[in-house]
């Protein structure tokens, strides 16, 4: 089982870079960029899958953090490129917009906002949970919509995609190796933590909190750590996705979005190492597909994400590898 | 070789009647020319900007369209447009148009064929006072098309204001703000409620109990919202640059052959689709789009029979033109407008002194 | 014969459970179904009861075939269980886990409030807050409420006080006087022995032995039950 | 006497109207079994979720080795060696036996947060963990998940978990609920010995074993200690026979 | 500002909160009794609201429509329950999450395809229209006021239903533990089936009812449904008192602050200034009392037992 497992996720972490380099070699800039979507969607979803997955905390609010790293990006990419000061009182604070400064600074933020969220929100559990960081979302969302200063609904451009050294971010290829590679650190981030000690008292956190803190273990702060490591590399995510469509809008923070990335990890299977890269690939390739042919394309996107439901237990990588067995 | 055009915009969803009103203008036009030569791909944005994007970079990247055109919203073309003219290719805007990209974000490959977001509530504005509206009450969601739109209407509106408010963005009640109308004494209302939500605000107005008169721009007016208010919308006064009955041969052609081909009524969106396609038309015949000097100044000249009876571009590539005041009327069982006054003759927006272009 | 369990195999996914049960009684018999922990009792209830549907074998009771029953048509055939480890509905209060699978018959609330008078001063707690014999009591009342023709007890005096397991036996002796049919796994011998008619012993998911409780030698006990 | 390692003082708890614990005091010393016995809702369950902090008292002091605990939650308790069973199964379900109680062995050496290195490497929390289950019996079947194990099986994991978290003191909520009549008697032995360990305040119906094991017997009805003394006192007592024993012993 | 004013404000609000309850009230069956997450309540609600739009329509009556609209949305409720969510009981509930989303993409689509892009007309009954005058002099719409009669009647209804009948007892045991109420001879299985069919049927009534009010397009049960569960949640799942409270809660609160927060503004900003921010405020007004609520009572004003 866990042999086919592995099978199908190394599958997966090719399929991707194949593809996109195979569309590249061929002059098709377009693939590459699609790919490039598709690894930054994996790379959101493989944050939340860290507290959705291995820790059950059903975070409607995630595009909250993945709006906050996109909108780090965009702010960041408008006063640099405009050369005006992040903040003049009481230190002058220059804009750079030099991606891992971005991500640092998206990463912080998402972080310190999702330790407050999570501080609240955790002292609730199942569906209040849900409801509640849907509620923190939503805030931030409005926010987003009625604040002049950054566009309000209409979102912020990004003139000149900011920029990685020694790598040209607007050629597509090479944008697309950082979000890659990006996702595969990520991935292996996962991995590691879900087998880690760490790993193993979220895990039970998620089963049986009240074992859990009958033992010794806090489950307060295993679930705010991993909601937190977890918000912060969604917010990764989030600026490279703003660095992706040069733009950046509050539809990036609404619960849509959030329940878009919910529908990934399930898509793929919860909790797998891959759930959300195959997520990912099968919802991009699926609104791609069918939006060129039909205008009712949602219909039959409906249909197929039913019958992956209702056929596919564990998603695609539960249909393809076998149910989990916890070693 | 044939011109290709990329028409991204929104047919399914809630918002999913303009852009069909648009398409299918815009389609009527293209087929109508005959010219074959002419290649038109439409794929649907749901309404979302990043699906938006991702749909221009096909079109442009891989689909090397000449011309992109089609979107509804605002917020959709900040997303889509500067990236696009960035890149070459030229963008025509079929609907919105946002103040940022006629001001100093201006751009030689952007052409707006619809018009400047504040256009029609200026022209509301200035009816306002025609109309000796002394103290009008005005509201519209809390975002930027909303506060450009009131802005819009304060910029030409001379009497006092009773009251402005800002609504929550996707509301569908308005008991609240209804009230406030009542209480403030107000001689008229002015209300910039897109969609469903001015659908629901004219029900609800309309059943209140209130006569003070109803203002607003022909967004809530027009053919595809007014089936759904009913005949609380009759005797509305509404702003458009367009108006079924305006007299002049090529719109007496367009409204029989709209209505030939599809069994309704056109909108003001269908006319905007089918106006670009003319536009594009016209410039077609005259240059090559791959040389797109000659083609930008074919654009720019704007030598096509406009639906609107005369049609001109800035300095900004947004429209010049006039703006009527129309009143919603029942005829022959079907609500519809008829235009009752002009209120502004050869129009220009606001923002095209801050285009360096 | 009212309950007939032959070549019965029962699988939890792909692992198994049960490998071959065979039982049988008759209307009015007591019953006992034995053998040690994990070794295939409560499945072979689950399987009476269609909730782990067998794949080999054949269930009869009362004259039908219910081996591919669902399971509330069993139930409504006339078979009542005490499942092991209580279940109650939570969120139900005492009153109303008593009366949601009520059917007519003998045992009304006031009956079983005269059975368990305890459940009585708890009737509008919610079945969460009560302790665990309150539970097990509840779980019988319940069992009970449905007017069963045959009742199955799984372990249903774990966790009483030996007061409270001494008025349970004498209600299931009491219940077997009034010609109640009752099949009941218990782990206590010394109390399981004296109103079983016959005994069934399972050992890795088979019945390895059958008879009547005198015939229950010490040998048989210490090889198969571990006494 | 030496000093007690648990001790409890006048501790009062309400549900409403109903006094679940009124005013009871006791102690727990040194390598002694405390057996705490009573009717079917008298509050035993629900003393044991007071001192392992599960539930808040309203009144009274629980001193565990000598400092007091009464504003500490039920997980910093049992850092401070609380090892409690639950009446009711309480386990992880997804895990394998070996899991439950690698994890307590984890909970136990400290530190949950490390990210990187994977516990299944980890040799020091695995022995461990598989020592443990070989003394409950349960080695055989470390790589079931606790879900697919029998009833019996679920209740011995239970006191293994406990076991692994090396407690200064054990408060066992009816260990011997649903074992057969084998695993009664080897837990009995067992328990004998693991009193050596660490005390433990035993709640058990099991008669058997309560007169086996017990050095003292606390009587619990209605929320009250009705009486405490030896296995013979307790046998003895009219009060204690009529509400609880009956007529069996 | 006058007193009249604000009572009729408050009066908005409590018929808002109502309103909202309506709305919420299938939600309430289907998810806080029956433990189904429904994504898909929304588009039951259009369901019910483009029926009756289309019925009303073409026979000319509000009242048929309605009929039409509690048929519809109960037929599409049963037969969502009998060949999706049976299959998702056993499940986890994030599967009940990605199957009611695709549902909602379904409904949407399919709802264009049968009754076209363009939002339908369908307006208040001949008998409710108009606005009756209140002690005090404020006017009231007397369709809103009929809402409100709807509005108490279901709440109560389902108070009953669920709290004091045999039925309302299995469900609520079927969501705990199903294998177990079905073991003791209770059909679970048809019983959600119905259940499931009631909920979606109060769905419809709200979405014929609203709809009259609103416009009647595609995506009109996605704001709803938000609402909906942000109602249930206040009030603690699976109680309707709980429901009701959550609602009033609700529209009292979001009604004042929309009223009130703007003028608030204006006593430390500019006017256009106060407009906007107050607006800003006052959307996210009842997330921020949810969080709130949610954070000092974790399980909602009317905490269930479970
Ligand atoms: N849900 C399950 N999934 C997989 N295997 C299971 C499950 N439940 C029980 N088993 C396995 O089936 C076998 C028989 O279990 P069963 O519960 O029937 O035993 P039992 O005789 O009732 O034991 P006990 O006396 O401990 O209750 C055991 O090996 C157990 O591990
Ligand atoms: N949360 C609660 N709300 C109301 N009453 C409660 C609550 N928890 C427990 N009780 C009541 O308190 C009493 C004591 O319960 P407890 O579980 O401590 O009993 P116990 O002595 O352990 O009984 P048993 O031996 O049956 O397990 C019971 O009557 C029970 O119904
Ligand atoms: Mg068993
Ligand atoms: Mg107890």
């Amino acid at each position: 089982m866990a042999d086919r497992e592995r099978l199908v996720n190394i599958t997966l972490a090719l399929i991707v870079p194949a593809c996109a380099l195979a569309a590249y070699g061929m002059g098709e800039p377009f693939y590459v960029t699609l790919a490039t979507r598709i690894a930054i969607l994996a790379l959101a979803a493989t944050g939340l899958n860290l507290a959705l997955g291995l820790g059950g905390l059903v975070s409607f609010g995630h595009a909250a953090f993945f709006g906050i790293g996109g909108y780090v990006a965009g702010i960041f990419a408008t006063h640099a490129f405009n050369q005006i000061p992040l903040l003049v009182s009481p230190v002058t604070l220059m804009a750079t917009n030099q991606m891992p400064v971005i991500w640092l600074v998206s990463a912080v933020v998402a972080g310190l906002v999702a330790c407050l969220i999570g501080l609240i929100s955790l002292r609730t559990s199942g569906v209040y949970f849900i409801m509640i960081t849907l509620a923190f979302a939503q805030m931030i969302y409005y926010f987003a919509i009625s604040w002049p200063a950054y566009g309000g609904e209409d979102g912020l451009s990004i003139t000149v995609r900011n920029g990685f050294p020694g790598l040209n971010t607007l050629d597509p290829l090479n944008f697309f190796l950082i979000a890659y590679g990006l996702l595969l650190l990520a991935l292996s981030a996962f991995s590691q933590l879900r087998d880690s000690r760490f790993g193993a008292a979220l895990q039970a956190t998620r089963q049986n909190e009240v074992r859990v803190a009958s033992i010794g273990i806090r489950p307060l702060r295993i679930r705010l750590v991993a909601f937190i490591i977890s918000g912060m590399i969604t917010a990764i995510a989030g600026a490279l996705f703003a660095d992706l469509n040069r733009f950046v809008g509050p539809s990036m923070l609404s619960w849509s979005m959030s329940g878009e990335l919910i529908v990934l990890i399930i898509l793929g299977g919860t909790g797998r190492l891959f759930g959300p890269v195959a997520g990912a690939i099968l919802f991009v390739l699926f609104e791609f597909a069918l939006g060129g042919l039909t205008e009712h394309w949602q219909l039959f996107l409906g249909l197929i994400l039913l019958a992956v439901v209702l056929f596919g237990r564990g998603g695609l990588v539960g249909l393809l590898a076998g149910k989990v067995r916890h070693g | 070789e044939p011109v290709k055009i990329g028409m991204i915009t929104t047919l399914s969803g809630g918002g999913a009647g303009l852009g069909i009103d648009i398409r299918d203008g815009f389609l009527l036009a293209i087929k109508e020319s005959g010219n074959k030569d002419i290649k038109v791909i439409v794929e649907d944005d749901a309404q979302k900007p990043e699906l938006a994007v991702q749909i221009a970079d096909k079109m442009v990247q891989s689909e090397k369209v000449d011309i992109l055109t089609g979107i509804v919203w605002s917020n959709l073309a900040m997303a889509v447009v500067p990236g696009v003219v960035g890149q070459g290719t030229f963008y025509l805007s079929t609907n919105a148009g946002p103040s940022a990209l006629a001001g100093a974000n201006c751009n030689p490959n952007y052409f707006n064929v619809a018009y400047q977001n504040d256009n029609l509530h200026e022209a509301m504005g200035n009816y306002a006072n025609t109309a000796n509206y002394k103290k009008t009450f005005i509201l519209a969601p809390n975002y930027p098309a909303g506060t450009d739109a009131l802005t819009g209407f304060k910029r030409f509106y001379k009497g006092a204001l009773a009251g402005e408010l800002y609504t929550k963005v996707g509301q569908t009640d308005y008991a609240t703000e209804i009230a406030q109308i009542r209480a403030s004494g107000a001689d008229s209302v002015y209300f910039f409620l897109p969609g469903g939500m001015g659908i629901a605000f004219m029900k609800q107005y309309s059943q209140s109990g209130i006569s003070t008169p109803v203002m607003g721009p022909g967004f809530s007016f027009d053919q595809d919202v007014l089936g759904a208010i009913g005949d609380a919308a009759i005797g509305v006064k509404n702003s458009s640059h367009w108006s079924k009955d305006l007299d002049n041969a090529a719109n007496k052609k367009y409204v029989a052959a709209f209505k030939a081909e599809y069994k309704r009524l056109p909108s003001l969106y269908a006319t905007q689709g089918y106006d670009t396609a003319n536009l594009i038309l016209s410039a077609v015949a005259k240059a090559s789009v791959k040389d797109k000097d000659a083609f930008r100044a074919a654009l720019k000249e704007a030598k096509f029979d406009s639906v609107r009876g005369k049609f001109k571009f800035g300095n900004n590539n947004h429209p010049i033109q006039d703006i009527y005041v129309r009143e919603v009327i029942k005829e022959d069982g079907v609500l519809t407008n008829k235009i009752v006054a002009t209120s502004f003759t050869d129009h220009q927006d606001a923002y095209a002194a801050s285009c360096k272009m | 014969m009212l309950l007939e369990l032959a070549g019965v195999e029962t699988f939890y996914g792909a692992s198994q459970a049960l490998f071959g049960v065979d039982l049988a009684m008759r209307e009015g018999e007591a019953v006992a179904l034995m053998g040690r922990n994990g070794m295939g009792k409560t499945t072979t209830i689950r399987s009476i009861f269609g909730l782990s549907p067998l794949r080999h074998g054949t269930v009869r009771f009362a004259g039908h075939d219910i081996s591919s029953a669902k399971p509330y048509r069993i139930a409504r055939l006339g078979l009542g269980l005490v499942p092991e480890g209580r279940r109650c509905f939570p969120n139900l209060t005492v009153a109303e886990n008593l009366l949601a699978s009520a059917r007519k018959g003998f045992w009304t609330i006031k009956e079983v409030n005269a059975l368990f008078p305890r459940l009585a001063e708890r009737s509008g707690q919610y079945a969460n807050s009560l302790s665990g014999g309150e539970q097990q009591m509840l779980a019988v009342g319940r069992a009970l409420m449905t007017n069963p023709k045959l009742i199955v007890l799984d372990e249903a005096t774990e966790g009483l006080a030996p007061v409270i397991r001494q008025e349970i036996w004498k209600a299931i002796a009491t219940l077997k006087q009034q010609g109640q049919s009752i099949l009941v796994v218990d782990k206590t011998l010394s109390e399981l022995l004296p109103v079983a008619d016959r005994c069934f012993v399972l050992e890795r998911g088979c019945t390895v032995w059958s008879g009547v409780p005198t015939e229950l030698t010490a040998a048989i006990q210490d090889r198969y039950l571990g006494v | 006497m030496a000093e007690p390692i648990l001790s409890i003082r006048n501790l009062c708890k309400s549900f409403g109207a109903l006094k679940a614990t009124d005013d009871v005091s006791l102690d727990l010393h040194p390598g002694e079994i405390h057996a705490l016995i009573g009717p079917n809702g008298a509050g035993k369950s629900t003393l044991i979720h007071q001192i392992a902090g599960t539930l808040k008292h309203n009144s009274g002091s629980i001193h565990f080795m000598g400092r007091d605990v009464s504003a500490l939650g039920v997980s910093h308790r049992a850092q401070l060696g609380l090892g409690r069973t639950f009446q009711i199964s309480s386990l992880t379900p997804e895990f394998s036996a070996l899991r439950n109680v690698m994890l307590a062995v984890q909970a136990n050496q400290g530190s949950s947060f490390r990210f990187w290195k994977p516990v299944m490497a980890d040799a020091s929390l695995k022995d461990t963990a598989r020592d443990v289950l070989d003394r409950v019996g349960l080695l055989e079947r470390a790589d079931i998940p606790s879900a697919e194990l029998s009833h019996g099986e679920r209740r011995q994991l239970e006191i293994a978990i406990a076991l692994a978290l090396g407690p200064k003191a054990f408060l066992l909520d009816e260990p011997m609920a649903g074992m057969g009549p084998e695993g009664s008697k080897r837990l009995t032995a067992f328990l004998d010995t693991l009193r050596h360990e660490a005390p433990i305040l035993l709640i058990e119906h099991d008669m058997d074993a309560v007169f086996a094991l017990a050095d003292r017997i606390s009587v619990l009805v209605y929320g009250r200690v009705i009486a405490t003394g030896s296995v013979d006192d307790i046998r003895r007592n009219p009060l204690v026979r009529e509400a609880y024993l009956g007529e069996s012993v | 500002m006058s007193s009249a004013l604000l009572i009729e404000q408050a009066l908005n609000g409590l018929q808002f909160g109502v309103m909202l309850f309506l709305m919420a009230a299938g939600l309430t069956l289907i998810f806080g009794v029956m433990g189904v997450i429904n994504l898909a309540h929304g588009s039951l609600y259009m369901v019910g609201a483009f029926a009756c739009a289309a019925v009303a329509a073409y026979t000319g009556s509000f009242w048929l429509g309605l009929v039409a609209s509690l048929i519809a949305a109960a037929a599409a409720g049963a037969i969502v329950e009998v060949t999706v969510i049976r299959r998702l009981y056993n499940r986890d509930h994030l599967d009940q999450v990605l199957a009611t989303f695709a549902l909602i993409l379904i409904f949407s689509e399919g709802t264009r395809w049968v009754f076209g892009s363009f939002p339908l007309y369908l307006d208040i009954p001949k008998v409710l229209q108009g606005a009756i005058s209140l002690p005090g002099g404020a006017q009231y719409q007397l369709y809103r006021l009929a809402i409100i009669g709807a509005g108490l009647v279901v709440a109560i209804g389902l108070y009953l239903l669920i709290a004091k009948t045999r039925l309302g007892m299995r469900i609520r045991a079927g969501e705990s533990d199903r294998e177990m109420i079905s073991a003791l001879g209770v059909d679970i299985a048809s019983l959600n089936t119905i259940v499931f069919a009631l909920g979606a049927a109060l769905a419809g009534l709200a979405g014929a009812l609203v709809g009259a009010l609103q416009s009647v397009q595609v995506g009109m049960g996605e704001p709803v449904l938000i609402l909906a569960f942000v109602v249930i949640v206040i009030g603690g799942i699976g109680s309707i008192k709980g429901a009701l409270a959550g609602a009033i809660l609700v529209g009292v609160v979001d009604t004042m602050g929309r009223f009130l927060l703007p003028q608030l503004f204006t006593l430390f900003m500019q006017p256009s200034q106060a407009a906007t921010a107050g607006a800003a405020i006052a959307s996210m007004l009842i997330y921020i009392v949810m969080a709130f609520i949610l954070a000092v009572r974790p399980k909602g004003l009317f905490a269930v037992n479970a």
